[in-house]
């Protein structure tokens, strides 16, 4: 049982303060939460909206069709009221609405306005909503307590019980687990799993939707003793991360697409310097500054051949809070491990899902740093040794008496010298290169769900795992032998059981949130295996299973 | 210098005569004086001739890439704050392609010496104009000579109250050295302006120019002063003052957090995903 | 404002009280006052809440990339050197990820004019620190208050002996007109610095804490000393000083090109293969 | 018939002076002359030398067995003695050398020195080396005057003469067709290229292996009336260039991977914004700085990727001197036509290759600029009007009165206007990229050249054009069906002729100088075919078409 829920109104209207604390009550609660948001690239304005998803079992993905929209304005009922169900309900100021007996008009802004206070007409209709819900305010009383400054919250809390007063209960909650679960977005996991990974710098610069991930580590920054910096400009940013890293410790810097591009010759430094470094590329769409608050998922080719020349590298799709906290903690390991770069390409929507999520299990958490041990000369250290492996034993300056060591972005030889040498060339890029071959047998292939031998192949990555995950649940309840493939691991290609699947069906489609289907590409370029359909999205928006479903119902692919 | 623990056996691609060869016996003299050891020094640089150093000396090192030794450095230092942080790099790495670098780190005052290797051009790739080129002259890329006015590095430092900005000469080894023993010693971004000829390709701005136009800024010059300082940064052309040109007093980035100032540096802390346990708890 | 040719009427997605406005208002003004039209001026921006202005006039328009609206505004110049070209920008597009630009453009002298919208904050990333954020302040992304001391932009484009530099206040229209068109009428690069409080993000630097704080230049003070230009530019917190700070003159950039000085916009002239015919010549 | 010199020695001593004006008497003289640089990353010392092969027709690539070996120091002749042939000869000063009858020593440096200056061996060494082949000395002394200034004149004619005197003609010249050929290399050819399309603007940034194109504009600005700047860093570079093209006229800028990394941001500004652009990628050895004066053609997948987001462009490779001025020409107008930046794919060797060229026919250039006519409208233009072919009338900033036109890096409506609405992008991005189709209908197929039904198909791109063309004329002439594909445009990938050729060889083989074989990726991504081996070299030293010969014959590939 669920129920899905909108809260909509313009940029400064306290949509996030609803939202927040309706989320929040109910995770606290036990019920599984879901929530999905929508905002424009301005600060005060236009028009934003929040989608809760919320039920007694897990949720994968946002929703289409409405219980009941909050609207904090007019633009948010006409908007959105052809996704309410015929049984749905709309929240709204008296002013606004026609007659649709499914209105329900609470005199928001009058009741905000006798408390002192219009801006807290949203505070007014959380109260209701609760209400609707059956559900006691007083947990949400704390989390206004939390929020507002003193002056404020007296006010707000008269609000919310007036709200609470104005409408009676309508709808029935189900019984809840009572599990104790986390509620998180996917930037807040990724920044978690850094710090439990013992990142211990953090430099990047703002740029939406990667900068509540940097607020995140600069919130914790203090606390946990890490250091947190905004960089001038991007390029500042990875390339004092790469110095950090030289110098001994874990060191992140995360960006969107246009902080990516600036970044690309410094991840080339990574790369021949062969520096542990983790980088979270929060996609949005593009190309250049295109629609800054809002998804897609275009960079995938961009950053597996991102800077020039060849060197290793790996590239991990975020699929879900749950990975957003395992694999970013995972990268870490894998950088300093293979001294390469790692790229985690998350996106808009997943950054700002919130998703009840099972608490995180620390203990399985391990850092792994890699040292080695303490040379048998003095002098200059070999750092890019030959090995037969191709890993280099690496140590950081100042780490043993006597020793010091250079890294160096020319081609260069054992000691990080410069050198223009063919032997040493040839040694070099192979000893590099053969760090690849070990990777792809680090790899996590891809997560299968659906029939054992599916007619119907979908393949996916990153953020539409979850809609993927429930489409798949709806088609084989309509009979259909359908599965999904979706790819966590990314760059190198894990090939396995995409090999197997691909030979079991007889159709193939890939479902992206881009235009070129770039999954595809990758797919065909690793394998030969060319998929016999798209289901692509790219206009910002995030597909939801529902329209998944639909297209593969109605052969919506091209 | 055969005793010098910073002295490196190696051959060295500058062309003979090059004015970077006395800066780096200055440094790795100053380095020795000043009681250090290789694996307590980390030596970085962007890409030019100047930016070659860190391969032609016993330290920590890290050549990095063109413009973008700043950055590199601050990382090493907030790792590692133990550590002897030092920039050598050209006037077109710091002055063109790092502009931006050289702003923010003075604003930080990271505790890093930046020592750049003025040679007025752009020797690696061939003599072109670099940012303190003077107007007007003909390089190899500015046919009809430099249309932009040189920047003048030492006035900008000062005009964002860098904490120590000083220029000294390639010529003559003591006063550089005393420059650097300085630079090293301030807790802050140190820039100290190197005039290097580059014998190669600046035919204007050689060994003999410098020569005859320096002079030494003696005991009465006060450096505190920043009004004279502006002034004193302006004068170039047919007398250029060489010293210490500006300090000012103020805490060093890292000091300026209560968590980093007097802990351990952060290279020597113990890390446990424990750390971050406690922060989930804000998520029920 | 109706016949104003560079007024259009459209939605503007700035809030509410917004220093912008006033900016816009000022703008719109002086460029009609100045005869000019909106075919002949190219507005040109990076990405941010000031960025966004080109969208809300009517002009030729570049809004192109956060930090590079100097490069653009000097491409469009150079090839139609009869536009007025002139740069809207915040402090973090201008003085952040743009310093490098400003460091050069200065040198150049490139007859562009460049408007900060100076609120010390980035706005539009909803509240971070920016280069001109005050020392400590507390900010949606530095919990523990800005490590960095602020930039000074009048100071260092003094520095670089930049041919126009003033401040000026969003909240005195008249003022802001007048500054706008001597920044115009300035063959060269012109910087001029707007205070512009963000009413949402900068809760220190208020209307009222601008207010409070200016204080005018009058006629007694002469923007062409230096040195005297350089004190002014140091003064901020209880008294800033608004109007025009510094100016010298000096060729500007195209005009130190032979070949571009007098003759047509690039744009206008007829460009033909057997231009490059000859050059072929000097091959065989 | 044809002869192979080697003229080596350290950075300084002038060897740049005796292959200059050994070529350029040669080509004079009605010769065909191929000229390629080996040269290190610093400007004194260390060990550089050219290659010059030369004869009566034709040439397309270097060679590596060597009839006389000009070595200005010893390290020369130890380095390259084993690439001589037997009946082969070493010019060397007295000084060095050992008893092998095939070294010629004469007194380079006591001529140099008793004509007062030491540093004019080489000019000594020019003397000999055109007596060597009964080439009259005068065309060299007016070069030589040419080249020196006043002072050193007189000194350096009197050392050419006496290095004339020094020793006797030893080899046979075979007739000249008396043809007036060029001799250039690719950068200069690329830079004539722009300046013949009206290139008006070209700003860059220093950067080996593109400095010398960047220098040919800057020589030839005030001649020809252009804008040249070097700029401040790469990003102005390029966002000055494409403001220039908004402005305008046309512009371009150059430079090698590591400037391109720094430029990627601005790419996808010129795709969103629509606004033509030409930009070369000089191509050296990465990662990073790596090799700084050696070649490589590892920037393939990178260029094509680049950028967050996804937008129309082409990607043109250039193969020889021919191309790099006809293309450049080309890329122009077709950034034009649709729009879009063009990358030029160069790289040092074929930057530095200084090859006898029939000029060009400068009547086939022809400049269209694509301007939209005076619209019906005053007020804002529409630059971005939704058209059938996804083409928008053009027009420039003051081109029509009270017309004045926005451009924008956001997602933006038919007036440049910022818009987050879902259909705006759709059509917007539908739009964009629907002039990839029509690219598709413009580019040129592959050159190929071979048996007509090929058993085996080399597959290459750019400058391997040369060695593959003189290989495949070998592997003929040992009775192998053989035939070469080589790609000039490369994206989109032009697909019939490979279609063709790949039905009918029974094994196809990619030659990249590069690790990864990054053609034989793009190959398998666009159309699922995959090469059986790959002949590749990634050592910074071009292969030449003897190399390939090898491989090929011993089955030296994997
Ligand atoms: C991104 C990038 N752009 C350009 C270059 C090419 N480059 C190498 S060194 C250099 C300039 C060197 O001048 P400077 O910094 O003054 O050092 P110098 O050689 O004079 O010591 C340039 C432009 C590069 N390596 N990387
Ligand atoms: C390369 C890049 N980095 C970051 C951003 C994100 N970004 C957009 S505007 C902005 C800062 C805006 O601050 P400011 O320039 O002061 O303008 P304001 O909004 O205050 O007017 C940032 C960081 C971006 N668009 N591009
Ligand atoms: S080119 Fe100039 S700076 Fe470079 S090594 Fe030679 S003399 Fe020194
Ligand atoms: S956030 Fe600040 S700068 Fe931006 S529009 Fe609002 S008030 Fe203006
Ligand atoms: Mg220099
Ligand atoms: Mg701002």
């Amino acid at each position: 049982m669920e129920y899905n829920i909108l809260v909509g109104g313009a940029a400064g209207q306290g949509i996030e303060t609803v939202s927040d604390i309706f989320e929040k009550t109910l995770n606290g609660m036990g019920y599984y939460v879901y929530s999905s948001k929508d905002y424009m690239s301005r600060v005060k304005g236009g028009h934003n909206f929040t989608q809760i998803r919320f039920g007694d079992s897990p949720i994968y993905s946002h929703w289409p069709f409405l219980d009941l929209i909050i609207a904090l304005d007019e633009k948010t009922l006409n908007l959105h009221r052809n996704r309410l169900k015929d049984d749905g309900y709309i929240l709204c100021d008296i002013s606004i609405g026609d007659e649709d007996e499914r209105i329900i008009k609470i005199p928001l802004m009058n009741i905000a306005k006798s408390l002192g206070n219009p801006r807290m007409a949203n505070t007014v209709a959380l109260g209701a909503t609760l209400k609707l819900f059956g559900i006691n305010y007083e947990p949400a009383t704390d989390y206004l307590n939390e929020r507002f400054a003193e002056k404020l919250r007296e006010g707000n809390i008269k609000a919310l019980k007036e709200g609470y007063e104005a409408v009676s209960e309508i709808y029935t909650m189900p019984k809840t687990s009572g599990e104790k679960n986390i509620l998180i977005n996917g930037n807040e996991a990724c920044g978690l799993g850094a710090l439990a990974a013992g990142c211990a710098y953090y430099s990047a610069y703002p740029m939406t939707p990667s900068t509540s991930l940097m607020r995140f580590m600069a919130r914790y920054a203090e606390k946990t003793g890490i250091f947190v910096e905004q960089a001038e400009d991007e390029i500042a940013a990875i390339n004092s991360a790469i110095g950090a890293s030289y110098a001994g410790i874990r060191a992140m810097t995360g960006t969107s697409g246009g902080g990516f591009s600036l970044m690309v010759e410094a991840l080339g430094l990574a790369g021949v310097t062969e520096t542990p470094l983790v980088i979270a590329n929060v996609q949005r769409p593009g190309p250049a500054t295109g629609l800054s608050t809002r998804t897609e998922q275009s960079d995938l080719l961009f950053v597996i051949s991102a800077a020039q020349g060849e060197f290793p590298r790996m590239v991990i799709a975020l699929r879900n809070t749950e990975d957003a906290f395992y694999q970013t903690a995972r990268a870490f390991n894998l950088a300093d491990e293979y001294q390469i770069p790692v790229i985690l390409l998350s996106d808009e929507y997943l950054s700002d899902c919130r998703v009840t999520t099972k608490p995180y299990d620390f203990d399985k958490i391990i850092i792994e740093r890699y040292w080695a041990e303490k040379p048998s000369y003095e002098g200059m250290f070999k750092r890019y040794k030959l090995t037969s492996d191709g890993i280099s034993p690496r140590i950081f300056p100042s780490q043993y008496e006597n020793v010091y060591v250079l890294a160096d972005s020319h081609e260069h030889d054992e000691y990080g010298h410069i050198s223009e040498d063919i032997e040493i060339r040839n040694n070099m890029v192979r000893k590099r290169m053969k760090k690849m071959e070990l990777l792809k047998e680090e790899l996590i292939e891809p997560d299968y769900f659906g029939a054992e031998k599916p007619e119907l192949l979908l393949i996916g990555w990153g953020s539409t795992y979850g809609p993927l995950y429930e489409a798949i649940k709806m088609l084989r309840e309509d009979g259909i032998e359908a599965g999904a493939l979706v790819f966590g691991d990314i760059w190198p290609l894990p090939q396995k059981k995409l090999l197997h699947y691909c030979d079991i069906a007889k159709k193939i489609i890939n479902v992206e949130q881009n235009y070129t289907g770039q999954l595809a590409s990758l797919i065909t370029q690793q394998t030969g295996i060319k998929c016999h359909g798209s289901i692509l999205k790219y206009d910002g928006r995030q597909m939801d299973s529902y329209f998944i479903y639909k297209a593969v119902k109605e052969g919506d692919y091209r | 210098m055969r005793n010098n623990p910073f002295h490196f056996d190696c051959e060295i691609s500058w062309c003979p005569g090059c004015g970077n060869f006395g800066i780096i016996e200055a440094l790795k003299e100053t380095l020795d004086e000043l009681g250090l050891k290789p694996h307590n020094t980390a030596a970085i640089s962007g890409i030019g001739q100047a930016a070659k150093l860190p391969h032609y000396i016993k330290s920590n090192g890290f050549n990095g890439l063109h413009g973008r030794a700043l950055p590199v450095a601050m990382g090493v230092k907030i790792a590692n704050k133990d550590l002897v942080v030092f920039v050598n790099s050209g006037d077109g790495d710091s002055y063109g392609e790092g502009g931006n670098h050289l702003i923010h780190n003075i604003r930080r005052n990271i505790d890093v010496t930046h020592f750049v290797h003025n040679n007025q051009i752009y020797g690696l790739t061939k003599g072109q104009g670099s940012p303190t080129t003077e107007l007007n002259q003909v390089t190899t890329m500015q046919f009809d000579g430099v249309k932009s006015a040189p920047f003048n590095p030492i006035a900008f430092a000062i005009s964002q109250d860098c904490s120590f900005v000083a220029r000294t000469f390639s010529g003559d080894k003591e006063h550089m050295k005393a420059m650097m023993k300085a630079a090293i010693q301030n807790k802050g971004y140190s820039l100290l302006d190197i005039l290097q000829p580059c014998v190669t390709f600046n035919k204007v701005n050689t060994f003999k120019w410098y020569k005859d136009r320096i002079y030494y800024l003696d005991d009465s010059y006060d450096p505190y002063n920043k009004e004279e300082a502006f002034k004193k940064a302006l004068e170039w052309g047919d007398a250029i003052p060489i010293g210490i040109i500006y300090r000012s007093n103020k805490p060093s980035f890292i000091d300026r957090f209560n968590h980093l100032k007097d802990a351990e540096p952060l290279v020597k802390r113990k890390w446990s995903p424990m750390n971050a346990k406690a922060i989930m708890e804000e998520f029920y």
